[in-house]
């Protein structure tokens, strides 16, 4: 049980929980404080019934400042970004935001739920193809994303019929600034 | 020689926890014509009231300055006291050092600081300050009532009661308002028709209380004691006088048969129409109908008339003309009501758009025995029974997205009503309230509504709605559960919508006709929050009922009373005192050049002839009954020949170098 | 949060010392609006700049060109008149009255020498505790970046009696 | 007019027939796209959610190009990439001190930034009574259920594009064509995006779902403007099929495709093929319909 804002002990060098929360506050400037836990946001969400947590129980757990509990869950990935909870909270609480928040202090201390694996991976083959070509290939991406998650014969039946329109390229091009977008990946410090 | 006396109040911790309050009597000891400086914790207080006379009589202070709260709490508090041992009280003046310095300030040396300025500032103020004595203005013994709902008809009824004239001035073409429309009442289910038709018949033949339908109030003039109300009359093209009532008119318009025309009364449903020349409803006050022109074939098309000829009386009167009258009223007491926020908002719910998702305005007028189904509770789309309602509470209210953070107040017990009589008609159907909080604080409310759960079966489930649409015939309702935290998709024959209230369309235009104030949601401004809930900010205008603020029908009839009897109080005197506070023009100085004349927004000044040594001359003279003390001429006047009493040029000049050390 | 963006809660120091400096800012307020605005900001408990000194009047028409100068003449870095929005004016056009004058009046400034970023005009209705507070932040703020005003002291003696 | 046009990474890929359509749509109108040189991807839904500064970098890069390449305005038809860009655009233009840790990350100036549009804006843009005009082949007695999704509406307050509870400036560019738009309420939901192969089971449930209200409300066919949308919609619709057991053979156009066919395109210039689910040209789609099938 983590305790709560008013019992928390000033923060120490060594005290992970007051880094966790001072991350946290550089990466989300929202005032969970006006929510009022009305669950507008989990009656909207197209993911809800997949989540660990519902997106109210979340804001929740950031309300009670347990921030970890709420980086570890597991709604934080499945949030496909809809946006559906941010525009009708009637508290303009921007709840997709604090999701991209939570997931990328996820990372940072690596508290990724086990079941993120295949959005993860998603992630993070999009992304490392799109640092190396500057742009996003789908044949690259799909490889990589198979050899990270194992699932080799996932859309086996799609694939052929993708290719014969002519929707994969085989030959993916760099562009020419490549090499600026990457120390731009450097620089963002987002691990993959 | 002048001696000045300063009095600081701690107010508890409120000032002396912020503002060094030893500092600021050191240094106002130090101030120009300050004979004598002490504190109190409470001066407010009945010792502390005592000890500023005290302070009076034994240091013959001839001036007192107060360092307390805002005037607006206390000035009149103070003045009293001095005035009780001889001290005028127009020569104590206040520093406002609590509402605008300790209470905003957090810096003790900043707050202290500011302190001593404001104190330095009212006591060179009160330097130049004069003897006022309070000027007496007749009462003109007759009070304006503006609007026709419950509030209003109570306020008009207990005036009337005292024996005062009244004018009651009803923008509808009848009496009733909002709770006109209401099936039943809660918390004890007893029919709103049947205990609102008894006050309007009261209304009606009540010698003392003069009835204007169709009428609105179009400009105010005048102060406290001495309105003058044009009042703006609607031509309604039936002549009252000849009317027996008889409803053939509205029973033989073509427009009525038609049904093209949907009934305002029954909230706009789809399965309500009303003629062009008709009654709210059939118990209606004052029961003559009225035509609408703009529903009227007559008017729009010229030809018709089906009205005048089946008249057996021949009251129709197309020719009818818009007047307008002006009333002498002594006090005012505004009873606009509200309204609910219009569905169309949230376009998420469909209201308006998707025919089964009604507001719960149109819910009661579902359940309503008079209403379009006759009391049967029907689906506007497809006139079946619904076997599943799903109601939504807090739509439009504690919405700030929506700039409507507010809570409407009576939508708990509203809904709680809805599902217990739907419960009660349909015994087999399933009530689903959505609610944020169940807010029931009132007599037998909170039992209400746990017998609506406990005993009706209706099934709450904490949590807001997202979203509503049509699925086949039936609607999908994306709610949430918070309590069990999961998604509450649900399947709904019925929705209705508790939408959250607003004050009337037209209380900001009202308000500013009467130089009164709303806030963000129309609703006008007490003039102070807790101890003055009836009155406006304008001397002489009360509030009754909901254009103050959402309201359920005993808190309204309260408030109606309540003004009532201020109103009666002020009516009961021909005369009352007012503050002294006007204009006074220095005829030796004034050069007649007319500025002031033409600033005055309330024609209070005017031109008089004075005998000089060749003969005479033109100046202002100030009529004291219409001057207000707004002190515009004071501002215009180039020869600094008219000023205003308590705000003279010389007091807010002292004051202002009074600002700086 | 506002009183994050307000200038330091600090007693104003003597104008002209560059560092921290703390504006004196005079403000006209109307008694219906702007002052019940005060108050309500306090009731509520809004914190804001210390700078200011409230002067009320019963409606912003009551003031004169002279008062506002005379608010420079007793060391004012910055004056603020501010009533009931157009229409509320408690007085039915008092404030109109005023904001007519002000056109004129602001030529007048610029001709005796006053910048005019240092006379402020604002609307604040009774309800507006909260637009208050950050109107007096605001204003506060920029005359820290306009500097203090010093031109005018010298005259403080001989306009002292007015 | 000359506009700047940002095809975005899967109209060189899955998307190529969006990109075909758009050029040709262009064409039809008069106006000369010019693509932003050397554009590099926006990341779309997958920066943002691992990393706040590289979600807007990304974006920013592109932004900071076309104003380098004098682009006044740029057409993203991609919603993905609009909205990406435009809330980038915007977060930017208010938030100084991000504008600054973002211009040292992509070392470009970031100050000012071009308009950028999306498939819809741009054809408001040249004004639809233009287009109405342009119209040679009018897709009268179409039924066509107009698809926004998520990325054209939301977040509303960054995007303010349209009403994201009830839109209606698609059906707008339709009715300007003289197609039939059907009104149906799931218009404006999620069809589960950027998860099409991460999480397939909730596209199929969310994606069927759509499909079925859009049939249910009578549409012969969707329109989308997203390339996301498309691959859900389109590409997984035999699996949709499959998991409800039920046939709907829905085609899917994109909106570039049906305004291009209505200015008088030749199909042969459409790519209508590259869609999975068979997809004749608007016309027959009428005739079948009205055949009775």
């Amino acid at each position: 049980m983590e305790p709560l804002a008013s019992e928390r002990t000033p923060a120490h060098a060594g005290d992970r929980k007051a880094r966790l929360r001072e991350d946290f506050r550089q990466l989300s400037s929202e005032n969970y404080a006006r929510c009022t836990q009305c669950g507008r946001c989990t009656a909207g969400c197209p993911l809800a019934s997949d989540m660990d947590f519902p997106p109210a129980r979340v804001l929740r757990f950031l309300q009670l400042d347990q921030v970890e509990r709420a980086a570890r869950s597991l709604a934080i990935w499945f949030c496909v970004s809809c946006q559906v909870c941010t525009t009708r909270c009637p508290q303009e609480v921007d709840i997709a935001r604090t999701m991209d928040s939570l997931r990328e202090l996820a990372r940072r201390h690596s508290l990724e739920h086990p079941g993120s694996g295949d959005i993860l991976s998603f992630h993070r083959s999009l992304l490392r193809v799109v640092r190396r070509y500057g742009r996003l290939h789908e044949f690259p991406l799909v490889r990589s994303y198979k050899l990270r998650t194992g699932h080799f014969f996932q859309d086996l039946l799609v694939a052929p019929r993708l290719f014969f329109r002519g929707k994969i390229r085989l030959r993916p091009r760099k562009i020419a600034g490549v090499e600026a977008v990457r120390r731009a990946f450097a620089r963002s410090g987002v691990p993959l | 020689m002048s001696r000045v006396g300063v009095f600081l109040c701690l107010c508890g911790k409120n000032i002396g926890g912020t503002v060094d309050v030893t500092a600021l009597g050191e240094a106002a000891r130090q101030m120009l014509g300050v004979a004598h400086v002490e504190d109190a914790t409470y001066l407010c207080s009945h010792p502390g009231q005592e000890q500023i006379r005290e302070a009076i009589r034994t240091h013959r202070l001839t001036a007192a300055v107060v360092a307390a709260c805002s005037p607006t709490m206390h000035e009149a508090t103070f003045r009293r006291a001095a005035a009780s041992v001889g001290l005028n009280p127009y020569l104590v003046e206040m520093a406002n050092v609590r509402e605008q310095c300790s209470w905003v300030h957090r810096d003790v040396h900043a707050a202290t600081a500011k302190a001593i300025d404001l104190v330095r500032m009212a006591a060179a103020r009160v330097l130049r300050s004069e003897p006022l004595y309070p000027l007496t203005v007749p009462v003109t013994r007759r009070a304006l009532v503006i609007g026709g709902g419950i509030a209003g008809m109570q306020a008009a009824l207990d005036i009337a009661a005292n024996d005062q004239e009244v004018v009651l001035v009803e923008r509808g073409p009848s009496l009733g308002g909002r709770m006109a429309q209401l099936s039943e009442t809660f918390p004890t289910l007893d029919c709103s028709q049947c205990i609102l038709t008894p006050k309007t018949v009261e209304v009606a033949q009540n010698e003392k209380v003069r009835l204007l339908t169709c009428a609105e109030v179009e400009s105010v003039s005048g102060y406290i004691g001495n309105f003058q109300v044009t009042v703006r009359l609607r031509p309604r093209y039936v002549d009252a006088e000849r009317c027996t009532g008889c409803g053939q008119c509205e029973a033989d318009c073509p427009v009525g048969k038609s049904g093209m025309v949907r009934s305002e009364f029954e909230a706009g449903l789809p399965q309500s129409h009303r003629s062009a020349i008709y009654r709210l409803f059939p118990q209606a006050v004052p029961n003559t109908p009225v035509l609408d022109p703009e529903t009227c074939l007559y008017f729009q098309k010229g030809t018709c008339q089906v009205c005048s000829r089946v008249c057996p009386t021949g009251a129709i009167n197309y020719d009818d003309q818009p007047r307008t009258e002006t009333l002498a009223v002594g006090a005012i007491v505004v009873a606009t009501g509200l309204e609910p926020v219009s569905p169309g908002i949230y376009g998420e719910f469909g209201g308006g758009r998707y025919p089964d998702v009604i507001t719960g305005l149109q819910f009661e007028r579902l359940l309503s025995a008079s209403g379009p189904t006759g009391g049967e509770v029907r689906r506007p789309s497809d006139g079946r029974v619904p076997q599943r309602v799903v109601f939504v509470q807090c739509v439009g209210s504690r919405d700030p997205a929506k700039r409507l953070p507010h809570c409407s107040k009576v939508c708990c017990m509203a809904t709680a009503k809805h599902a217990t009589l739907y419960r009660h008609k349909v015994p087999g159907g399933e009530a689903v309230v959505f609610y944020t909080d169940i807010r029931s604080p009132g007599k037998g409310y909170e039992e209400f509504v746990r017998r609506a759960i406990e005993e009706e079966g209706a099934l709450y489930l904490r949590g807001r709605v997202s979203k509503v649409y049509p699925e086949g015939d039936h609607l999908k309702v994306l709610g949430a559960d918070t309590l069990s935290g999961e998604p509450m998709p649900l399947t709904a024959d019925l929705v209705v919508l508790a939408m959250g209230l607003v004050a009337s369309p037209g209380a900001r235009e009202l308000a500013q006709r009467l130089g009164a104030s709303v806030d963000e949601q129309g609703f006008f401004t007490e003039a102070h929050p807790k101890l003055r809930p009836l009155e406006s900010f304008v001397p002489g205008i009360f509030l009754a009922g909901a254009c103050q603020g959402p309201k359920d029908i005993p808190d309204a009839v309260a408030q109606a009373s309540g003004a009532a009897a201020k109103v009666s109080a002020l009516l009961a005197r021909s005369e009352f005192a007012r503050e002294p506070v006007i204009a006074r023009v220095e005829e030796r100085t004034c050069t007649g050049c007319r500025a002031c004349i033409e600033a005055c927004p309330y024609e209070a000044i005017e031109e008089v002839e004075v005998a000089t040594a060749k003969g005479s001359r033109l100046v202002a003279h100030v009529t004291e009954g219409k001057c207000q003390g707004c002190g515009v001429c004071a501002g215009v006047c180039r020869s600094h020949s008219i000023d205003l009493a308590g705000f003279t040029d010389q007091e807010v000049a002292a004051q202002i170098a009074g600002a700086s050390p | 949060m506002t009183s994050m963006a307000a200038p330091a809660e600090r007693a104003p120091a003597t104008p002209g010392t560059a560092q921290g400096f703390e504006p004196r800012l005079v403000a006209f307020v109307c008694t219906w609006c702007t002052y019940q605005a005060a108050d309500l900001a306090g009731t509520t408990r809004l914190p804001y700049a210390s700078n200011v000194r409230i002067v009320r009047v019963p409606c912003t028409g009551r003031l004169s060109a002279e008062m506002l100068l005379h608010a420079f003449t007793f060391g004012a870095d910055g004056v603020l008149v501010s009533g009931c929005h157009p229409n509320d004016c408690h007085y039915a056009s008092g404030n109109l009255a005023a904001r007519r004058r002000w056109i004129v009046f602001a030529r007048l400034l610029g001709f005796l020498g006053i910048p005019q970023e240092r006379v402020r005009f604002a609307w604040v209705s009774a309800s507006e505790g909260r637009k208050w507070a950050d109107l007096v932040n605001a204003v506060v703020r920029d005359l820290q970046e306009v500097g203090p005003f010093t031109d005018y002291h010298h005259l403080q003696r001989r306009t002292a009696a007015l | 007019m000359r506009t700047g046009y940002y095809p975005g990474c899967s109209l060189q890929g899955s998307a190529a027939e969006f990109d075909i359509s758009v050029r040709a749509m262009a064409e039809g109108l008069g106006d000369e796209l010019v693509e932003v040189a050397d554009w590099s991807c926006c990341g779309a839904t997958a920066a943002h959610a691992l990393s706040r500064d590289l979600g807007l970098a990304l974006p920013a890069r592109n932004l900071a190009l076309a104003r380098q390449q004098g682009f006044a305005e740029v057409l993203a038809p991609c919603a993905a990439c609009s909205n990406r860009l435009q809330v980038t655009a915007s977060t930017l233009a208010e938030d100084a001190r991000t504008r600054d840790r973002i211009e040292d990350i992509v070392e470009m100036p970031l100050g000012q930034t071009p308009r950028v549009w999306n498939l819809v804006q741009y054809l408001q843009a040249h004004g639809l009574d233009a287009l109405r005009e342009r119209v040679s082949r009018p897709l009268a007695g179409l039924r066509l259920a107009c698809y926004y999704g998520c990325l054209l509406l939301r977040p509303e307050k960054r995007l303010g594009f349209d009403d994201p509870e009830q839109p209606a400036s698609m059906e707008a560019v339709l009715q300007a064509l003289g197609a039939e738009p059907v009104e149906w309420p799931l218009r404006n939901e999620c069809c589960g995006g950027g998860f099409t192969i991460s999480k397939p089971e909730a596209v199929l449930r969310l994606a069927g779902a759509l499909l079925q209200d859009a049939c249910a409300h009578g549409a012969q066919a969707l329109v989308a403007a997203c390339p996301m949308c498309h691959a859900n919609l389109d590409m997984r619709q035999r699996a949709i099929e499959r998991a409800l057991r039920r046939r709907l053979r829905a085609p899917v156009y994109y909106l570039s495709e049906v305004v291009a066919w209505a200015l008088g395109v030749p199909a042969s210039r459409l790519a209508l093929g590259k869609h999975l689910v068979r997809t004749p040209e608007p016309d027959a789609l009428v005739a079948a319909t009205a055949g009775g099938t």
